[in-house]
């Protein structure tokens, strides 16, 4: 179980990629998917790992991530 | 019927456009169609005022004139301006404490005041000449009814001004006076 | 009902009090200073707000905010004061919203002078800034109809959710004519149900001066161009005086216009069969009445103190059925009577043979 | 769980139209956040600009008025002078706020207009291309100044906080960035003292909000948001420029 859950709104989110460098676990990657608007948007890749710090969701100009902790 | 068209002229400080305004509010308290135009900017700023006062039973329509019934100078410039604008058969009323020129027009009524000189004589030298003219002016053609303009003067200075009342009624007197005693 | 001698600017600006307007913005400029000076002291009075603006352009856009919100609102100005507003007119035209401007206009153009003119026409009533629209223009010739135009300019506004200009000029701002405070009765009023006071309870509003797809800007300038045709039918204003069936007739607006009217005496005096037609409403301008009087007349001569813009929107209304002259002064030069007499036993003798 | 974050109830629920990697949606977000924090959304009313700015009504479930280029000072003045008990804000651009509005926000702060004011200094124009702006740093190429910016042609770039802080009507001026969460907190801190600024009646308030433009500054984000901690901070600094009754440059 993991402790924390990071939510992103995929439609919302246009891949700037802010959040990857703010994550201090390093567990935000850039997805090859793009979303109906065409932007490649963010995915967790190691959810296991998220402290739930919640600095991606500070940082996204998007408000694009939603941050869930136990 | 009434139709006056009256152009007081002077310079600033002279009361120019307080005369007209009582001659105005004095043809209104009768119920005659009135206006009053002033001359603004920099040309009264420069020193020269002057203003139009129509007095009329019907409408107004032009509320200034080229060829004024009426004209009243108070200085010298303003009588080598105004004076040769005179309708033919005007009256032309000239302060002559100020103005030494003599009017060469023979087709006018002249009436000449000397009104610093009997606001010096009567009024302790008064800044009220304005007023002395409006004396003179009503004694000689009655464009409005001497009542008239006292109730105007009463009107005209409501408020902060109202102890200059009696001082004007007083000036008022003196004009009027001075006509009626064969000026 | 008590008549008070009252200058022009004094009695515009009381007059706006009376009519509910509880705000004011501007800057100074002369002829009009007397509009601020008055509302200065009287807006506080009675509960409402005077604010001398850093520019002209603030103050339009003051109004701009206040008239988002509901509120009865003016400013007054003239000639390069009411230039500079330009840019906040087109945007209150384009959001809708009501307000009253005052232009005592003066010469021009430039800083031109601060003599009457009347050459502010095309400024005031082809839209004045950029964009596709109309001011309602009210044209007023006596200090008396000033005061009754500034009532009804305030319910033009909100009626019809536009901005309306009071084409006055240096004269009609300086001078004093008795004038009586009579209060209208207007029809009433829809409730401002658009206007922007915060969203309450409820759900939010906004209100904007631009739409960047070009079907819903058509849209809005579609609605606009509704309006002004809506405004010609119902609000076209106008004043006759004189001869019947006259072989002249005299067009002038404002102040020129009530000279013509003692030209019309004058002249019906002499035997000259004259009549005027004074606009009262510039825009929208009252074409249909035009025409008809111009039925049957040998000419029409135009008298503006300007060169020639009121001109064009005549010779439009008579779709050149009727000859059309002209006598303009501008720069502060104010046509006499004898002057225009002169003209028109000019055009009886050569331009126009009976 | 516990909620870290949540997109705040009153920014509305649609997609930013901004550029990627632009700021201008993270801005309104804290404004967003503030004014449901402080409970206030039922009685503000928002003034937008021209330009990236103007967007903002989309966006804020607030009432608002949008006007012309750099009048919002002036239109906020006559919505707050008509409605006093309304908490009234416009949010600006650089172009906008320092450059053909700068008579507005002059003199609504001179006159200590009980408005907010949020400006976002991105050194350039946005919405129109990516042209000089009165903030545009020295030696910055931009579309008008294609060799960058020389002071001997173009002046200097201008600091629109310190110029409001010396006037007797401003209450509150600060600068703020939002490259890191640290600022971003601070940022927020300083966006609550400014409405609370006007809700006491102290005077006027502005927030400067350096934002990175990635798409005019030919940068990626990270780029632009590395470029602006490096560039634009040294120039503008970060921090209170003005809370009344003391002159600090304390960081909040």
């Amino acid at each position: 179980m993991p402790r924390a859950r990071v939510v992103i709104n995929r439609e919302f989110c246009k891949g700037c990629a802010l959040c990857t460098y703010a994550c201090p676990r390093g567990i935000l990657v850039i997805s090859r998917d793009f979303n109906s608007r065409g932007y490649y948007p963010v995915m967790v890749t190691d959810e296991e790992h998220c402290a739930g710090c919640g600095f991606c969701a500070q940082v996204c100009p998007d408000v694009a991530i939603a941050v869930y902790r136990e | 019927m009434k139709h006056h068209e009256i152009l007081i002229a002077g310079f600033g400080g002279q009361g120019i456009l307080f005369l007209g305004r009582v001659l105005a509010v004095a043809g209104m308290l009768e119920g005659h169609e009135v206006s009053w135009y002033p001359s603004y900017g920099p040309e009264m700023r420069g020193g020269t005022a002057n203003c139009t006062v129509i007095i009329s039973d019907e409408e107004i329509g032009a509320t200034i004139s080229d060829r004024p019934g009426v004209c009243i100078v108070m200085n010298e410039p303003s009588f080598f301006r105004f004076a040769p604008t005179v309708q033919p058969g005007g009256l032309l009323l000239v302060n002559t404490s100020l103005v030494r020129a003599k009017c060469e027009r023979e087709d006018l009524e002249v009436l000449s005041v000397p009104a610093n000189d009997l606001a010096k004589l009567y009024l302790d030298g008064a800044e009220v000449t304005n007023t002395i003219i409006l004396g003179a002016l009503l004694a000689w053609r009655p464009i409005v009814q001497r009542e008239s303009a006292e109730r105007a003067l009463a009107e005209c200075l409501r408020g902060k001004r109202e102890k200059l009342y009696t001082l004007n009624l007083k000036a008022l007197e003196v004009g009027w006076e001075f006509v009626e005693k064969g000026a | 009902m008590e008549k008070i001698l009252m200058r022009g600017n004094e009695a515009v600006a009381e007059a706006a009090v009376r009519a509910g307007c509880r705000l004011y913005f501007g800057y100074p400029i002369t002829p009009q200073n007397e509009i601020s000076e008055y509302l200065s002291l009287r807006l506080p009075q009675v509960g409402g707000v005077f604010l001398q603006a850093e520019s002209e352009v603030a103050a339009i856009h003051m109004v701009y905010g206040a008239a988002a919100t509901g509120a009865r609102v003016m400013t007054s100005s003239s000639g390069p004061g009411v230039s500079l507003m330009q840019e906040g007119l087109s945007c209150l035209a384009a959001a809708e919203l009501p307000c009253v401007v005052v232009n005592m206009s003066r010469g021009g153009p430039g800083v031109g002078n601060i003599q009457p003119a009347q050459s502010d026409y095309f400024q005031a009533v082809k839209g004045g800034g950029h964009g596709d629209y109309r001011l309602i223009v009210l044209a007023p010739s006596t200090v008396q109809e000033l005061v009754d135009l500034t009532y009804r300019a305030f319910y033009l506004a909100d009626k019809y959710r536009n901005p309306v200009e009071i084409l006055g000029d240096g004269m009609l701002g300086q001078m004093m004519e008795p004038v009586t405070f009579r209060e209208p009765e207007f029809p009433p009023l829809p409730p401002k149900d658009w206007a922007i006071r915060g969203k309450g309870g409820g759900h939010r509003k906004w209100i904007v001066c631009l739409d960047l797809d070009p079907k819903g800007l058509e849209e809005l300038n579609l609605k606009l161009q509704r309006k002004y045709r809506l405004l010609e039918e119902q609000e076209a204003n106008y004043d006759t005086f004189g001869d019947p069936e006259p072989e002249i007739l005299l067009v002038g607006f404002g102040t020129v216009g009530r000279i013509l009217k003692s030209v019309v005496r004058e002249g019906m005096r002499e035997g000259l069969k004259l009549a005027l037609f004074r606009p009262i409403t510039l825009f929208p301008f009252p074409r249909a009445a035009l025409f008809e009087k111009a039925k049957g007349v040998k000419g029409i001569l135009v008298v503006e103190m300007n060169l020639g813009q009121m001109l064009e929107d005549v010779e439009l209304a008579v779709r050149g059925k009727v000859p059309v002259f002209f006598l303009g002064h501008t720069g502060g030069v104010i046509p006499t009577v004898s002057e225009i007499l002169e003209h028109v036993h000019g055009l009886l003798r050569e331009e126009i043979r009976v | 769980m516990k909620v870290v974050f949540e997109r705040p109830k009153t920014l509305l629920e649609k997609p930013f139209t901004y550029c990627p990697g632009c700021h201008h949606g993270l801005a309104q977000r804290l404004i967003a956040e503030v004014i449901e924090e402080l409970d206030i959304a039922d009685r503000t009313i928002g003034v937008g600009p021209i330009g990236c700015s103007v967007y903002i009504y989309e966006f804020i479930d607030v009432d608002f008025v949008v006007g012309a280029h750099g009048r919002a000072p002036a239109i906020a003045t006559g919505i707050k002078r008509s409605l006093p008990d309304r908490i009234v804000f416009s949010y600006q651009g650089d172009g906008d706020i320092a450059a053909i509005g700068t008579a507005e926000i002059i003199h609504a702060a001179n006159r200590g207009e009980l408005i907010t004011a949020f400006f976002v200094n991105n050194a350039v124009f946005g919405m129109t291309g990516g042209q000089m702006a009165p903030t545009t740093l020295l030696g910055q190429k931009t579309k008008t100044t294609p060799l960058g910016r020389d002071p001997q042609v173009h002046g200097f770039p201008f600091r629109l906080g310190e110029c409001l802080s010396v006037l007797e009507g401003s209450a509150y001026i600060a600068r703020v960035a939002l490259t890191r969460p640290q600022f971003i907190r601070q940022a927020k801190e300083c966006i609550r003292k400014a409405f609370l600024t006007q809700m006491e009646g102290r005077g006027f308030s502005l927030v400067e909000i350096l934002s990175p433009c990635p798409t005019n500054w030919g940068m990626s984000p990270k780029e632009a948001v590395d470029w602006l901690e490096e560039k634009m901070i040294p120039y503008f600094p970060l921090g209170e420029l003005k809370v009344k009754g003391c002159d600090s440059r304390e960081a909040p």
